[in-house]
Formats: C-alpha cells, sequence, structure tokens
C-alpha cells in the first residue's frame, strides 16, 4: 500500500488542504463552530493519515516523538500563561479582560491564545496516543 | 502578585509545573521542582488557612466572573484545613520520593511520576478549593487519570492489573457524580455549590434530589473506598511505588471524604435528606461493617503494604462513622481523623518504602529481626501501628476519644464497644509486626542490609513526630475540626 | 407528560444500563472498556437533551435570533468528552501493557495466572 | 527547686536518664553510672517534694491540651506523693541489683534493658504525679507498652507467649473497659481533674455508678482483679529485676494506685453508697482468697510470687472499697509496705537463680546455708507480707483490719484474715526448707554477686525500719483517708 502511487499522490495533495482547514476551523471559532479542540484533531488526523501512507518511520522522521511530547506541555503551559499573565496584568487568574486596554479586545486576544493552547495540545496527545498503539504493534511484529 | 491571588496559585503552580517537567525531562530538575512547588503549596495553604481563621471565608472568582455564572474558589475552615493536610503530605512525600522512585522506576520513567506526582497534587488541590460542582469532577479527574498512571508505574505486573481495576471503578465512580450533579443542575440550574444550598430549599420534587444524593454517595463512595466499594484499594495501594501509596494513603481518599462531607452538610443538609432517608442508619452500618470486615481481613494478610491497606479501608470506616453520627463530637471526629490517619498512614507507607528499598519486598517473611537491623525504621512503624490503634499520646487516640464521645453522646452503647473492639483487632494486627520485627530470628536473605538512606528516613520521621505531636497537643486539629463541625452542623440545620 | 415525550431519558437510561452491563458481565478487558465509553456517553445525553431548546438555535449572537439553546451542557460535556478520551487512551495503553506482560487480555486468564504465581511464592 | 520543676523533674528525670543510657550503651561502666545518677536525682527530686505536700501544699502543672479543655496536667497529692516516694526509693535499690544480676547472668541487650527500665520509671512518676483522668490514662497505656519489651527480654517462645498475654490483657482492658468509661465521666462530669469528694456526685445514678466503678476495676487491668490477673504470672518470663521493681512494685502498684484514685477522687468516698460499691469487696475477697490458694499450689517460686501479689493487690482494692477512712489509710499505706517487703522477696528469688539457677521451691533444702544473706532478707520479705511485727506489713494490715470493724464489714474481717493464714501457709514451709532441711551436696555456689546481695538486704533492712520511721508515710496516708484539705 505504501507504494502505491495514486494514494501517495492524492495525500501529498490532501494533507495541506487538511492543515490549512483545521487553521480555519481554528480562527473562526470566535464567530462559528469550531475552535481549538477541533483544528487539533484535525491536525492530528492529517499527521495521521499521511502516518497511514508513508508508514510510522517516515511520520517520526518528520514529527519526531519529542516534538509531540513538547506541544502537548507546551499548549498547556500557553493555556495557564495567559491565565497567568491576568494576574500579573492586574485581573484574576484567566481574566481576559485586562489582556488588552479596551476588555472586548482583550476578550478576543485571551479567548485566541487559549485556543492556540487548546488545539497545540489536543493534536499533542492525540499524536501521542496514536504513536504510541502503532509504535507498540510494529515492535511486536518485528521481535 | 497579591495576597489575594493564594487561591488560584494554589493550584495553578502545580498544574504548571506538570508541564514543565514534561518539558525539560530531566529526572533532578523534575524532583527539584516537584519539591519546590510542594513546599510553595505548602506555604500557600498555611497562610490561606491563616486567613480564613483572621477573615473567615475567602473567595475567587476564576476569569473574574462573578459567582454562580463563573466558577468560584471558596475557602473556609473545612477546605482550609484540608488544603493544608493535602500540601503538607505532599510537601514531605516528595523530597522522600528522590532515591526511592530512582530505585523503583527505570530512569526514562521517573520524570513522568514527577509530572503526574504535581498534576496529581493539582487535582487534589483543586477539589479541595473549588467552589463548583463541576469543576470538583473535573480536578477529581485530573487527580484520578494521574493517579492510575502513577499506580500502573508500580515495579510488579500486578500494577497494571491493579490500575486497570482502579480506573474502572474510579471512572464509574466519577461518571456517577456526574450524573447525580446532573440531575441537581437540571433541578436548580446552577453549579455553584453555596448558590444550590440556597436553592435545594426551595425545589418542591424531593424525589430527583434523592436520586441525585444516591449516586453522589455511591459514586463518591467508590472514591473514597466506603466498605463495599473498597474493592480497588488493597490491590492499587499494594503494588503501586511505595512513595505513591504514601501519597495516596494520606490524601486522595481524604480529599473524598470531603467532598461527601461537603454534599452531606453544606448541600443537603441534615434536615432534608436524613429525615427522608435513613442515610446515618445506612452509613453507620456499612462503616462498622467494614471497619469490623477489614480489619479482620488485614490481620491474614502476608504483604505489609496490602495488611496496611486493609487497614486504610478499615479507618476510612472510622471517618465515615463519624459522619453517620452527625454530632459535632462525631463529626470533629471525622475531620479530625483525616488529618490524624494520613499523617499516620504517610508515616507507615513511607517507612515501607525505606523496607522496601533494603529488604527487595515487604512479606512478613523477609522482615524478620528487622527491629535490629533498621531500628529507626521499625520503631517509627511501630508508634504509627499504635497510633491505628489508638493508644494515647498518638493522634489516632484523638479520633477515637471523638467517635466514642460522639457514639456516648447518641445513647449508642453497643458502637462504642463495636469501636473499642476494633481498636483490640487493629492491635492484632499490629502485633504480628512487632512480633516479626523484634522477636523472630532474621532473615538470611538480608542479613546484611543496614538502616534506610537518611533523606528518605529523615522526612518519614517528620511525619511519625507529627502523629505523635497531634496525639499530644491537638489546638490546631482539633482545633480547626471543630471549627468546621460548628460551621457544618450550623450550615445544615 | 407521556412517556414518549421524554423519550431522550429513556434512551439515556437504557445506555447507561447498558454500559454498566458490559463493564460489569463481560471479561475482555478491551470490550470493559468499550462498556465504559457507552456509560458515559448516556451522561453525555442527559446533560445535553435537556439544554436545547425547541426552535432555539446555537448561542452565538446575532440579528434575527431571540431564543438559544443552553451552551453550559454543551461546555460541560465538551470537558467530559476530554475526559473521556484520556481516560479510554490511558484505560487502551494499559490494557496493551497488561497483553504484553500477560499474554493476554481476558480477565479470568490474568487471574489465573496471578494466582499460580502467588501459589508459588 | 520549686515544686513545680521538681514535678516536671520527675517525669523529666528517669526519660533523659533513658537517653543518657542509650547513649553510653557501649561503654557498660558508664551506662550503670548514668541509671544510678538519674535514680539518685530521681529520688532527690521527689524528696523535696514532701515536705510542701505534708504542710498542705497541692504543687501542680498543667502543660499543653491534649483535648479542648483536657490538659496534661501533674498535681501531686498525698497518695502520689506516697507512691511516688516508694517507687524512686526502691529504683535506687532494684537498679544496683540490676547490676549485678544481669552482669551474673550475661544477659543480652543490656542496654535496651536499662533504657526501657528507666522510660518506666518516667511513667510511673507520670501516674503517681497524673493531676487527672486523662494523664492517668495515657502515662498507664505507656508503662504497658515500655514494659513489654522488659517482658520480652529473652526473645524466645516463651517470652512471646508471655508477652502476648501481658500486653493483650493489659492493653485489652485499658481500651475496651478503661478508656470508654473515662469518656463516659467526662461526657457525665464535664471534667477529669481529681477532685477530693468526687467528681461524680449526684450527676449519675447510683446504677450507673455501679456499672461504671465495674468498667474502672475490670478496666484498671494493672490492679490485677479476677478474672484480669493472668498477665501477672505471665509477666514472670521476665528478668527477675523486671519482675521485681515492676511487678511487685511499679506496674502492680500503679493499678492499684489508679483504683484508690479513681474511687477516692472520681467516685469520692461518701457519694455513693454500697449500691455502688457493695458487689467490690466481694470480687476483692475471692481474689484474695483464689490466689492465695493458686500461690499455694506453685512450685515455681517467682510463680508463687506472683500470685501472692494478685491477693495482695486485692487487699488495697478491697480497703478502698470499703470507704471507711481507717481502710483507705490502709490501703494506701499496704501501697508502701507490700513495695518493699514483695521487692525483698523477688530479689531474693533472682539472686538464688543468678547464684543456683534453681527456680523451683522444692529444690530450696537447705539453700540458707549457702546464702545465709539472700534467706535471711527473703525471712524477713515473707513475715512482712504476713503481717507479723515489727515488719511493716503489719502495720498496713492492722489499719485494714481496724477499718472493716469500724465499718461493720466482718465478712471482709474474716477474709483478711483467713487470706494471712494462708499467706504463712506458702512462705513459711520456704523459710522452714532452707534453713532446717539438708542440702544437696553437689551444689558448690555461694551468694549472688554482691550489688545483688547489697541491694536486697537494704530493702529487707527498709522493711524492719518503716515502722520506726513511718512519721511521713503515715501523715501521707492520713491526709488521703482522712480530712481531705
Amino acid at each position: 500500500m505504501r507504494r502505491d502511487i495514486v494514494l501517495r499522490v492524492i495525500a501529498k495533495l490532501l494533507i495541506p488542504f487538511m492543515l490549512l482547514f483545521a487553521l480555519y476551523v481554528q480562527f473562526h471559532g470566535d464567530l462559528g463552530p469550531g475552535g481549538g479542540f477541533q483544528a487539533g484533531v484535525i491536525i492530528a488526523a492529517s499527521i495521521i493519515f499521511y502516518t497511514i501512507i508513508f508508514g510510522l518511520p517516515e511520520a517520526r522522521r518528520l514529527l519526531p516523538e519529542w516534538i509531540v511530547e513538547t506541544m502537548v506541555a507546551s499548549g498547556v503551559l500557553i493555556y495557564a500563561g495567559v491565565g497567568v499573565l491576568g494576574i500579573l496584568l492586574g485581573g484574576n487568574y484567566l481574566d481576559y479582560f485586562v489582556l488588552d486596554h479596551d476588555p472586548v479586545h482583550g476578550q478576543h486576544r485571551g479567548i485566541f491564545w487559549i485556543e492556540v493552547g487548546v488545539a497545540v495540545t489536543v493534536s499533542g496527545v492525540m499524536l501521542k496516543i496514536f504513536y504510541m498503539f502503532a509504535g507498540r504493534r510494529r515492535d511486536e511484529d518485528n521481535g | 502578585m497579591t495576597l489575594e491571588h493564594l487561591p488560584a496559585l494554589q493550584v495553578v503552580l502545580p498544574l504548571i509545573s506538570a508541564p514543565l517537567i514534561v518539558l525539560v525531562r530531566r529526572r533532578w530538575f523534575a524532583w527539584a521542582l516537584a519539591v519546590l512547588v510542594s513546599w510553595i503549596s505548602l506555604a500557600i495553604a498555611v497562610t490561606l488557612f491563616l486567613e480564613v481563621g483572621r477573615t473567615g471565608v475567602i473567595t475567587y472568582a476564576i476569569g473574574n466572573w462573578p459567582p454562580p455564572w463563573g466558577i468560584e474558589y471558596r475557602v473556609d475552615a473545612l477546605n482550609s484545613f484540608v488544603l493544608v493536610l493535602v500540601s503538607f503530605t505532599a510537601a514531605v512525600v516528595a523530597p522522600y520520593a528522590r532515591i526511592s522512585i530512582a530505585a523503583e522506576l527505570p530512569r526514562e520513567q521517573a520524570y513522568l511520576l514527577f509530572a503526574m506526582f504535581c498534576l496529581c497534587l493539582a487535582g487534589l488541590l483543586g477539589i479541595t478549593i473549588t467552589g463548583d460542582m463541576f469543576n470538583i469532577f473535573v480536578f477529581l479527574e485530573i487527580a484520578s487519570l494521574s493517579t492510575y498512571v502513577m499506580i500502573a508505574l508500580g515495579q510488579r505486573r500486578k500494577a497494571l492489573v491493579a490500575a486497570y481495576q482502579y480506573l474502572i471503578m474510579g471512572t464509574i465512580g466519577a461518571t456517577f457524580y456526574v450524573i447525580g450533579i446532573g440531575l441537581l443542575y437540571l433541578m436548580t440550574g446552577t453549579l455553584n455549590i453555596a448558590d444550590l444550598a440556597g436553592r435545594l430549599r426551595d425545589v418542591g420534587e424531593i424525589r430527583p434530589l434523592l436520586a441525585a444524593f444516591a449516586f453522589i454517595t455511591v459514586g463518591i463512595g467508590l472514591k473514597l473506598a466506603l466498605f463495599p466499594l473498597h474493592q480497588w484499594l488493597p490491590n492499587a495501594y499494594a503494588f503501586a511505588p511505595s512513595v505513591v501509596t504514601a501519597f495516596l494513603s494520606a490524601t486522595a481518599t481524604k480529599v473524598s471524604v470531603y467532598v461527601l462531607i461537603r454534599f452531606y452538610f453544606t448541600i443537603f443538609g441534615t434536615s432534608i435528606l436524613f429525615a427522608a432517608l435513613p442515610t446515618d442508619e445506612v452509613l453507620l452500618v456499612l462503616s462498622i461493617a467494614g471497619i469490623v470486615t477489614a480489619s479482620l481481613v488485614a490481620v491474614f494478610q502476608q504483604d505489609l503494604k496490602r495488611m496496611f491497606a486493609y487497614s486504610s479501608v478499615a479507618q476510612i470506616g472510622y471517618i465515615t462513622l463519624g459522619l453517620s453520627l452527625a454530632n459535632e463530637a462525631g463529626l470533629t471526629g471525622s475531620i479530625v481523623h483525616l488529618l490524624n490517619h494520613g499523617v499516620t498512614k504517610g508515616a507507615i507507607f513511607l517507612l515501607i518504602g525505606g523496607i522496601a528499598l533494603r529488604c527487595g519486598a515487604v512479606t512478613f517473611d523477609r522482615l524478620r529481626g528487622i527491629g535490629r537491623r533498621m531500628p529507626l525504621t521499625a520503631f517509627g512503624l511501630v508508634i504509627g501501628g499504635l497510633s491505628l490503634v489508638g493508644i494515647p499520646g498518638t493522634a489516632g487516640f484523638i479520633t477515637k476519644w471523638y467517635l466514642v464521645l460522639a457514639a456516648i453522646e447518641r445513647g449508642y452503647w453497643w458502637l462504642v464497644a463495636v469501636i473499642v473492639a476494633s481498636s483490640l483487632i487493629a492491635l492484632g494486627y499490629v502485633w504480628r509486626f512487632v512480633e516479626a520485627a523484634y522477636l523472630s530470628p532474621p532473615d538470611e536473605r538480608s542479613v546484611k542490609q543496614g538502616e534506610a538512606p537518611a533523606s528518605m528516613l529523615g522526612f518519614a520521621w517528620v511525619l511519625v513526630i507529627a502523629c505523635v505531636y497531634f496525639g499530644l497537643d491537638t489546638s490546631f486539629s482539633v482545633g480547626a475540626a471543630r471549627e468546621a463541625a460548628v460551621l457544618l452542623i450550623g450550615g445544615a440545620r | 407528560m407521556s412517556l414518549a415525550s421524554h423519550y431522550s431519558y429513556w434512551v439515556t437510561i437504557f445506555l447507561m444500563i447498558a454500559g454498566l452491563y458490559i463493564v460489569i458481565a463481560r471479561g475482555n478487558l478491551v470490550k470493559k472498556l468499550i462498556g465504559l465509553g457507552i456509560f458515559q456517553t448516556s451522561v453525555y445525553l442527559l446533560y445535553i437533551a435537556p439544554g436545547k431548546l425547541i426552535g432555539g438555535t446555537a448561542p452565538i449572537v446575532a440579528e434575527g435570533f431571540r431564543t438559544y439553546s443552553n451552551p453550559l451542557p454543551h461546555v460541560l460535556i465538551l470537558t467530559a468528552i476530554v475526559v473521556g478520551v484520556a481516560t479510554l487512551a490511558l484505560g487502551l495503553a494499559i490494557v496493551v501493557r497488561i497483553r504484553e506482560a500477560y499474554g493476554t487480555i481476558e480477565e479470568d486468564e490474568i487471574l489465573a495466572q496471578d494466582r499460580r504465581e502467588e501459589e508459588q511464592v | 527547686m520549686t515544686p513545680e520543676l521538681a514535678i516536671l523533674g520527675a517525669v523529666a528525670i528517669p526519660a533523659a536518664g533513658a537517653v543518657g543510657v542509650a547513649a553510653c550503651g557501649r561503654v557498660p561502666n558508664l551506662r550503670e553510672t548514668v541509671t544510678l545518677v538519674a535514680a539518685a536525682l530521681l529520688f532527690l527530686a521527689v524528696a523535696t517534694l514532701v515536705s510542701p505536700v505534708l504542710a498542705g501544699a497541692r504543687p501542680s502543672v498543667r502543660l499543653f491540651e491534649i483535648i479542648p479543655g483536657l490538659p496534661i496536667a501533674f498535681e501531686v497529692e498525698p497518695l502520689g506523693m506516697l507512691f511516688a516516694l516508694v517507687a524512686s526509693s526502691l529504683w535506687i535499690a532494684s537498679s544496683v541489683y540490676s547490676i549485678g544480676y544481669m552482669r551474673g547472668n550475661n544477659e543480652a541487650h543490656q542496654t535496651r534493658f536499662y533504657v526501657c527500665f528507666a522510660l518506666s520509671l518516667a511513667a510511673t512518676m507520670g501516674i503517681a504525679f497524673a493531676g487527672n483522668l486523662i494523664t492517668l490514662f495515657l502515662f498507664y497505656e505507656a508503662l504497658t507498652l515500655v514494659t513489654y519489651p522488659l517482658v520480652t527480654h529473652h526473645g524466645d517462645d516463651e517470652a512471646r507467649r508471655g508477652g502476648r498475654l501481658y500486653l493483650g490483657l493489659l492493653l485489652g482492658t485499658s481500651i475496651v473497659l478503661l478508656l470508654p468509661a473515662v469518656i463516659a465521666t467526662w461526657s457525665i462530669a464535664g471534667t477529669l481533674d481529681f477532685t477530693p469528694g468526687g467528681i461524680l456526685a449526684g450527676k449519675v445514678s447510683e446504677g450507673g455508678a455501679a456499672l461504671l466503678l465495674a468498667l474502672y476495676m475490670f478496666g484498671i487491668g494493672k490492679a490485677a482483679l479476677m478474672p484480669v490477673h493472668r498477665w501477672l504470672p505471665a509477666a514472670m518470663v521476665a528478668p527477675t529485676p523486671v519482675s521485681a521493681l515492676l511487678h511487685a512494685v511499679a506496674v502492680v502498684k500503679a493499678g492499684a494506685f489508679a483504683v484508690v484514685k479513681v474511687i477516692v477522687y472520681v467516685f469520692g468516698t461518701t457519694a455513693f453508697g454500697p449500691e455502688t460499691f457493695g458487689w467490690l469487696p466481694w470480687v476483692a475477697g475471692f481474689t484474695i482468697l483464689a490466689a492465695s490458694v493458686v500461690a499455694l499450689r506453685a512450685d515455681n517460686l517467682k510463680r508463687r510470687l506472683a500470685y501472692s501479689t494478685v491477693s495482695q493487690l486485692s487487699y488495697i482494692v478491697l480497703a478502698a472499697a470499703l470507704l471507711a477512712p481507717l481502710s483507705i489509710v490502709g490501703a494506701a499505706l499496704h501501697i508502701a509496705t507490700h513495695a518493699f517487703g514483695k521487692i525483698t522477696l523477688f530479689f531474693a528469688a533472682g539472686a538464688i537463680y543468678t547464684a543456683s539457677h534453681k527456680t523451683e521451691v522444692s529444690q530450696l533444702d537447705g539453700i540458707g546455708r549457702r546464702m545465709p544473706w539472700t534467706m535471711g532478707a527473703f525471712t524477713i520479705g515473707a513475715l512482712s507480707i504476713i503481717g507479723i511485727p515489727p515488719a511493716a506489713g503489719f502495720f498496713s494490715k492492722w489499719f485494714m483490719f481496724v477499718g472493716t470493724v469500724e465499718s461493720g464489714q466482718y465478712l471482709a474481717l474474716a477474709v483478711l484474715a483467713l487470706s494471712t493464714l494462708l499467706n504463712a501457709a506458702y512462705f513459711l514451709p520456704i523459710v522452714h526448707a532452707a534453713f532446717f532441711r539438708g542440702q544437696d551436696r553437689r551444689d558448690d555456689h555461694g551468694e549472688a554477686p554482691w550489688p545483688a546481695v547489697v541491694a536486697l538486704v537494704a530493702t529487707a533492712a527498709a522493711t524492719l525500719a518503716l515502722p520506726f520511721f513511718a512519721d511521713v508515710p503515715l501523715e501521707l496516708a492520713g491526709q488521703v483517708g482522712g480530712a481531705p484539705k
């Protein structure tokens, strides 16, 4: 299957659009259904799709495990960091209103970064789970 | 950053440190950060406790959304006490963990355990501090998930099965809890505990409330290992790494008990539900059954960790027994036993960790003659054991005093007999250890082993000394517990 | 207030009991997790169904709409779903490791192995 | 030294001594010196309290609160003063004796032995000076626990069995019976302070008081009322100095002391009548006679002494239960006189074992010729227990006899008289055999090591001398039974 030229070409064509769609969902989360959670899952799905077509070693070369773990951790840190920023700027924890001069802008800014954190973490966790299970089976086959 | 943000920081700091540990992935960094965070948590908790004593209830609106719409952190006499207990245990366990973890876990997994430790700490503190029912569920799951991971990191393969069983039981418990609060939300439209307590009085239809009450009781009962929902606990405690066992036994079940107390007394109130359902009778019977059967089972265990795990089930029975009596003395006994039992069991399991390090296993045949080879460890275990029995001069005595007093005030003389008789069973299993440690010829396989490393022994002894201190000078423990009990009984009427 | 008008509750209760039954009755560790998932799903339904107002729309402020569905249950359940996913993933990870350690994922066989091990000691 | 400081010192000196002994564990001579110095200091500290107490002062110390409203409190009153004097002075004697005994028998773990010994004295002082029931209870349990390693000193199966019985009965009775009694008292009276005239008066019915009294009497297992006396013979597996000091003086007297204390200061001598107390003389009288009969049949010397102790302890309970002023004086005095007599007997038994490794009464024929000092002291001790003047035991018995007559309890009088005969019947044959029967020619031992002999001669001499210096104990005992201030 990995040598199937049709799949490889279509995958290469499709994956950028998947990522683009993920970004759309991410940034449109303010105005319509969507947000970091969904976007993160779509990002992870595109990588998983890539893995299925090109194989796990290739995917691990593209996106090594340590990056995935870093994504998991840094997403949470971004989220929590926004909260702490609220405290630093004189509000309560997770207070968006103080993030900008205008409370409404502050809201937008707060939500934006929170959603970024969510997206990074969710895609990281999804990939981590996938790597874990996919990796296990290979080890067993080889061994 | 001023004093007013302490409630948020109490939870946020351990929560942030977990991903930081994952980012850095160095074992020494993980350990250092865990120690630092747990000590800061303790400082915050103590500050909050003193503040509450001075000024009364402290509230904190997350995101500046005023309650009942936003999530509110609410610190009062009861949960500030629990915060101190949880963070104190963490502050003792974390520095102890370095050598123990290095000995019991593969090198590359150590940082993961510390990350989970911080996450678990954040979850437990979050459950305690939050004033929002659903937020309790979220933190409950954060704490539980990290707990499952920590248990699964145990050395033996049985740890995996224990973690799996705990995962199933714990998830069922949490889901039951969510069903319960879902019903409450449907009836009242609020999730804020303080708001809910006010609105429940106006709810005419009592049947959904009773259903919610039942779901919550069973759900939390699973989490706190209320007999007969305790099946997960002995295996989980026995096969988890020693540090994890010590931390969990001192905190996890205690925090669940706190949630139960919160629901029984702050939200439902004795008048609504104790009148409509025979809750106190049911709880009383279950507590007694738990105390007696778990103590008896403990007597016949071959593994020291398992023995004290069963003893934990029995001790939780004492706590719920005090709740079921629902008078001031009983409630004081329950709340003070959260601390007393936490400190005692923490000390015991930390010392057992030292034995596990030196002897490899903690079965009774390996323990023989340990009193001579590890005198301080064995002596500390004896003190901890005496506290479980309830000998005066140890923390356990204070609990027993209040429980017996509560039983006498209710006129339950037979209950007095049950309580004191159960102490004798505890004496039975504690004395098995004493005879093995001091009055048996040493085990040949571990003759050369000496005392546990100083850093482990030292921090274990901090808890042993605390166990004696809280048996002699109770101005902190009983003082706080009584204040909380008065508050709860007052709120419930 | 007929039985049919509360059909969402019936579905919820059915899923709840079915899920719980699977958890209890099945010996296969993966099947147990699936049962657990069904059980949790029933709770999602319990929350979300009452949040829907007939004729209500998504709670995004826009002109021309006056009735909105209650967004809070959705937010809560989104959190619960995340928790559920995490639980499931962790559960499966543990099952994988159990399979590696015991060579089986049938509960009775695992317990039998444990018992044999204990007898040998 | 102020009296307050002396009270704290009385508890702290033996405890500090224990620490010192542990620290000097590697140098036996230094270690024994520490023990002796601690014993001497303790006696001095206790002695400074005598004159203020005789003058009517009741020095007291209150420490931190163990339960809100219930502090750890010490208060010296005459009975406790008497008990503390006896225990502290006999600690000196038994320390000297232990040195001879432990070295003579090459016992193992001597450091642990001396540490626990000193700790048990600290607990005893805590009991003697306890100002309320909770303090008494605390030190009572502590005494049980620190004596456990002494009882199981040999570490073999027999010691383990004896230790189980010892601990099981003493802790069992105190947790199951005494603790609920204490808590019930707290619940009823709202205080646990020892108060002249009692704290329960008028707050509980006669029937309730009787129930409470039963909980107390059987809960204080150290007083060895039948059927909770079994621990005392079981404790005889311990080395003899332990049996001597602890199971003739400190532990058992702590029990008898607690009984008198509870009767006088919790129930009060006048608040409750025969409906409450009526049953107690029967139980005590039965214990006296039954234990004497058992002692008569016991061939093991220490076992005979143990049952004799059981019987003598019930004298104290019986006398206190009669509630007559003079019988209570007798009870208080008997704590002192029996202690001196019985410790001499135990010292002698230990000396015999050290010198000849004989443990049975039937082996003692003619031993008086090889060990004249030991058996001479034994004779004096026996006379004191039987109650023959001029030995000290006569005086306490005298007060008890007068007390029974005064309160018209002729049955109790008969019990006392009969048991005196039994006492004679189980002691005098030993004396007779030791001095007037032919000895085994294979024996070639002499006296025990000199510290042991010195100690037992000293206690025997004290037994004889006590009546001539009886002012202090008599005055103290008189204050307990007579007009409490």
